[in-house]
């Protein structure tokens, strides 16, 4: 059985995790707790890449970062950099998919925390800094790993976009959803059975902790 | 000092003093804008007009353009339901406002304030596990631990049973004489009034 | 019965082919010409021999079956699902060398895709392509094949593989003459003795109920004016 | 141009939707308000299509309703239906993916509904059933609303389980989603940016009208 | 009545008994249970032991394992805040609950209960257009438009200003004793109990 796909999904999910959650935490809180015009639409586009179809976003990316855009040959010229057909093309992909449910998940939960412990710890003569670090991320923490949660499985899952962006590189960019299609259309049924198996029991046990833990945390 | 604030569909326009020693008393209906003026003091909300000073130093005035951020205010708040922090034991809401460096040195002033309001033997407890009174004095003296220039106490027995609220309206006067501070008092209780206020600000 | 399978599945004046993605452009006209002389209907599902006939293992609604190769059909008449009878080697393809023209990659023979300016080279996915099965043989034959595997980027079918030279995100790529001929690409043959001959192979799907007009389409392909088609898309004819 | 994607997506969409609201209001009352043991779990294998990645779905429902599958063999001999390859399907996999979206949507705007009106209700002389179309479903109207758009979004968009069940074939299986993808793989650019266009137009528009919608609906 | 229920981490074991032209009040501190003791009595709970008896008829008996459906009892139940459908018009609260088939008895009778409270003026507006008050009188007249046997008031005055409840008082204790139904009133202020039980049932 062919180990390779399974370890390349978590690698890629592990590294759009990160960055969705360095994007989708202060964008959450933005969202959240922010007074700006333009919210209401912002609120809209960030929803955007969760409602528009893969391929969709997998065609925006390509003609956005491929060889011949300008994005892409910008990359290319100044810093050799060419994310189609790489698996940091497909943590682009990831990344932009799983954002949505990063920033939903981090918004109602920062909403859901009362603004007035935020305003006390205000009167307690601390930064803004502070009181984000200190008071509402603490309390938020629940539905932020939450949304973490979703966004990596929604990482490891994706498949529409990263086809279309990353290819199929076995090794490098064939990722477990891929690698099933990929075994389903060559009727390698084995090496699906296989992943579909390994994948499903993952998925399941992650869900059953993130329950427990969830419950465990509060106070 | 001297406050207006528009809301969407509400006027604030007030105006008064508060002294050392005085406990004096925001009184009228729910939705008269109490709560709304302690907040201006505080730093929290923005007024549209008027000037908010604090032993002669102003802290807001609208036409000179000043507004202290709230952190910098030295305003002790006790909002309505006591905001204390879940997620931090007693003595860490305490020592949390603190601005003492040393470690110890905030151990120990929180320990004379816990002692101070009889609960010494709570330092380790959550908030939820505190009753509504217990809840009160902490909060009080986490917003003292600041050394404040002013307090300022939102229905503070709003959420407590009517026989406890007796009691703690006793505790609360004892406890504010002898701190000596100028304290905002916001209520719709005439009998908080009768008992503890030096002087009332009418808000009907 | 096997008659019986699928019987709603395809309206009787509607022909389902599933055809190979080598044979996208010609298909297309050739496609065309038959509703025009024929007043019916054809609908193609295009993508890589192995994929389609994976389809029509599990049931799929398809008529005709037009393979790159003769292995995928053989196996489906093994299984039942394709009528023997109906088996016919139709076309035999060829595979070039196709280079994106704003690439800047001087690349005309196999042995020019070991340059190090090259990052990329596409081909279709041998294990379901036969395409890319005979870009495979290509390369093992010259003795290029590990020293390439690193760069290779395996596309779902030819026509995806054509894609992805043509949109420049692979600068080169081995793919089939039939669909080589567009605007972004230069294409040079790759000698045919370098892999076994791509015979492809059609045949008539067992449990369709249009089976006599998938017959017809079938010697559509094979004759006269299909012939003239298949010969202008670059297939050599048996 | 071909609209004809655009026809057969909408109409997979509708078709799941229905079944969705179907399956998934009364799924999402009972994870709100019901009381039985396993709930946790039942919780869990609800969401699990949801965070399962799509060709791990697509792979199953191919074994599980496939011809060479006891459902699928039955289901050809009884009643001479073939779900594999058909628009049939394509709705099949489309309910399958959208369903938790409706659940979790309706069960927290179920929960976000004061049980003591339903007490009301109950002293008042009303049966169960009269409670839930009276006063629970009309006061949970918002939330199963946004439930039901997401679902349709995620219907409309639905891509690898439907590419793996349902095949691509033009104006019977081929969704929007794999109508780009084919396009872009046949290198028919007019084509993909026409379908890629129209879709982000759509899901742009029905976003904005989700945000307003839900804003004037409230007492 | 005779009522027990255990709960994760309360107990409540209570009987007494309500007699028409009686207004019976159970009066303790929050969290005693007093609550929990209307619901049972409406059937929104069920007892562990115990049973529950109205005009001689069995509701509930434990050991005789018999418990009528809430629907089924004609009790008139107005929670804490009233508990008023948000999303009908007034006339159509009222109006809900009503088992006439034919529509202009409804309305008629709508229409003779609203002017009973001074409301026919509000007929059209929603429940969060009206005060504390006129919420109140709408909630216990949409109680009382499906001819109860007996009325359940949990805390009637606790979302409202303590100026306001004095005139919500005397006006509930006029109606009351116009109707002449027995009342189960829960609250926890004793000026309630005071100026409207005619007995107290202790809850401390
Ligand atoms: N952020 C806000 N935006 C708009 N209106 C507000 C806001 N905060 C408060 N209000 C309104 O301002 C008015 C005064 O509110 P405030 O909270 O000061 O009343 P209060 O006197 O404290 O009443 P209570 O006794 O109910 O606490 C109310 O009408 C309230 O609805
Ligand atoms: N569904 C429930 N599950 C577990 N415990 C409950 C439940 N409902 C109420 N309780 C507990 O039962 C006890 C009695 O609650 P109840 O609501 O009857 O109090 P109450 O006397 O009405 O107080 P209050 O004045 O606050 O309304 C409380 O300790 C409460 O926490
Ligand atoms: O079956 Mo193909 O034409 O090699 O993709
Ligand atoms: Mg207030
Ligand atoms: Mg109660």
């Amino acid at each position: 059985m062919n180990w390779s796909p399974v370890y390349l999904s978590l690698k890629i999910a592990f590294y759009s995790t990160v960055i969705t959650a360095f994007i989708g935490i202060p964008m959450g809180w933005l969202l959240a707790r922010g007074r700006f015009i333009g919210k209401d639409i912002l609120s809209s586009i960030v929803t955007l890449p969760m409602v528009l179809p893969p391929t969709v976003l997998g065609y925006y990316l390509l003609i956005l970062i491929g060889r011949q855009s300008i994005i892409g040959r910008w990359l290319q010229s100044a810093f050799n950099i060419n994310l189609v057909f790489t698996w940091q093309g497909a943590v682009l992909a990831a990344t932009i998919v799983s954002l949505p449910l990063m920033i939903r998940g981090v918004q109602a939960s920062i909403e859901s925390v009362d603004t007035n412990l935020e305003d006390v710890a205000r009167t307690l003569g601390k930064s803004e800094w502070t009181v984000f670090f200190r008071i509402t991320l603490p309390l938020a923490w629940q539905g932020i790993v939450a949304g973490t949660v979703l966004a990596f499985a929604r990482a490891m899952g994706e498949f529409g976009a990263t086809l279309m962006v990353a290819g199929n590189i076995p090794g490098k960019t064939q990722t477990l959803s891929i690698a099933i299609y990929d075994a389903v259309q060559g009727g390698n049924y084995q090496q699906a059975n296989f992943l579909v198996v390994l994948i499903s029991v993952i998925t399941i046990i992650s869900l059953l902790l993130l329950n427990k833990f969830t419950y465990i945390r509060k106070w | 000092m001297k406050i207006q604030k528009k809301l969407d569909d509400f006027v604030l326009d007030k105006e008064w003093e508060v002294r050392k020693g005085e406990v004096i008393s925001l009184f009228g209906p729910s939705g008269s804008g109490k709560s709304l003026s302690l907040q201006a003091i505080a730093g929290l909300v923005t007024p549209d007009d008027g000037y908010i000073e604090i032993n002669e130093q102003l802290i807001f005035h609208k036409e000179r353009k000043i507004c202290v951020p709230s952190r910098d205010r030295g305003i002790g708040y006790v909002p309505q339901n006591y905001g204390l922090f879940p997620h931090m034991k007693i003595d860490e809401n305490i020592m949390f406002g603190m601005v003492e460096k040393d470690k110890n040195i905030k151990e120990e002033k929180m320990m004379k304030l816990l002692s101070c309001v009889g609960l010494e033997n709570k330092r380790n407890k959550y908030p939820q596990h505190l009753s509504g009174g217990e809840k009160q004095r902490v909060a009080i003296v986490r917003a003292l631990a600041t050394n404040p220039k002013v307090l300022l106490l939102d229905e503070p027995f709003s959420a407590v049973d009517i026989p406890i609220r007796k009691i703690l309206r006793n505790e609360i006067k004892e406890f504010l004489t002898r701190w000596n501070m100028p304290v905002v008092l916001v209520t719709h209780d005439p009998e908080d009034v009768e008992v503890l206020a030096t002087e009332v600000v009418d808000y009907c | 019965s096997p008659q019986n399978k699928g019987k709603q599945l395809t309206e009787k004046n509607e022909l389902h082919i599933a055809a190979a993605a080598s044979l996208r452009f010609a298909f297309e006209e050739i496609g065309m010409v038959f509703e025009e002389e024929t007043n019916t209907k054809v609908i193609f599902q295009f993508g890589s021999s192995g994929n389609l006939a994976q389809q029509i293992i599990n049931g799929a609604p398809i008529d005709l079956f037009v393979a790159a190769d003769t292995k995928f059909v053989e196996d489906l008449i093994e299984n039942g699902d394709i009528i023997e009878e109906t088996k016919n080697v139709y076309a035999i393809g060829r595979i070039v060398l196709a280079v994106n023209r704003n690439a800047n990659i001087e690349a005309t023979t196999l042995e020019d895709l070991l340059s190090s300016d090259i990052k990329h080279i596409a081909l279709a996915n041998p294990n379901h392509a036969p395409y890319g099965l005979a870009g495979k043989e290509a390369l093992e034959n010259k003795g290029l094949w590990d020293l390439m595997e690193e760069k290779l980027v395996y596309g779902e079918n030819a026509s995806q593989t054509m894609q992805f030279v043509q949109m420049g995100n692979a600068p080169v790529g081995i793919i089939p003459l039939s669909i080589a001929n567009v605007e972004e690409i230069d294409f040079f043959l790759i000698d045919e003795e370098l892999h076994n001959p791509i015979e492809q192979m059609l045949g008539v799907v067992s449990h369709s109920n249009n089976q006599e007009f998938a017959k017809d389409f079938a010697k559509f392909v094979n004759s006269t004016e299909g012939r003239i088609i298949m010969k202008k898309y670059g297939f050599d004819l048996p």
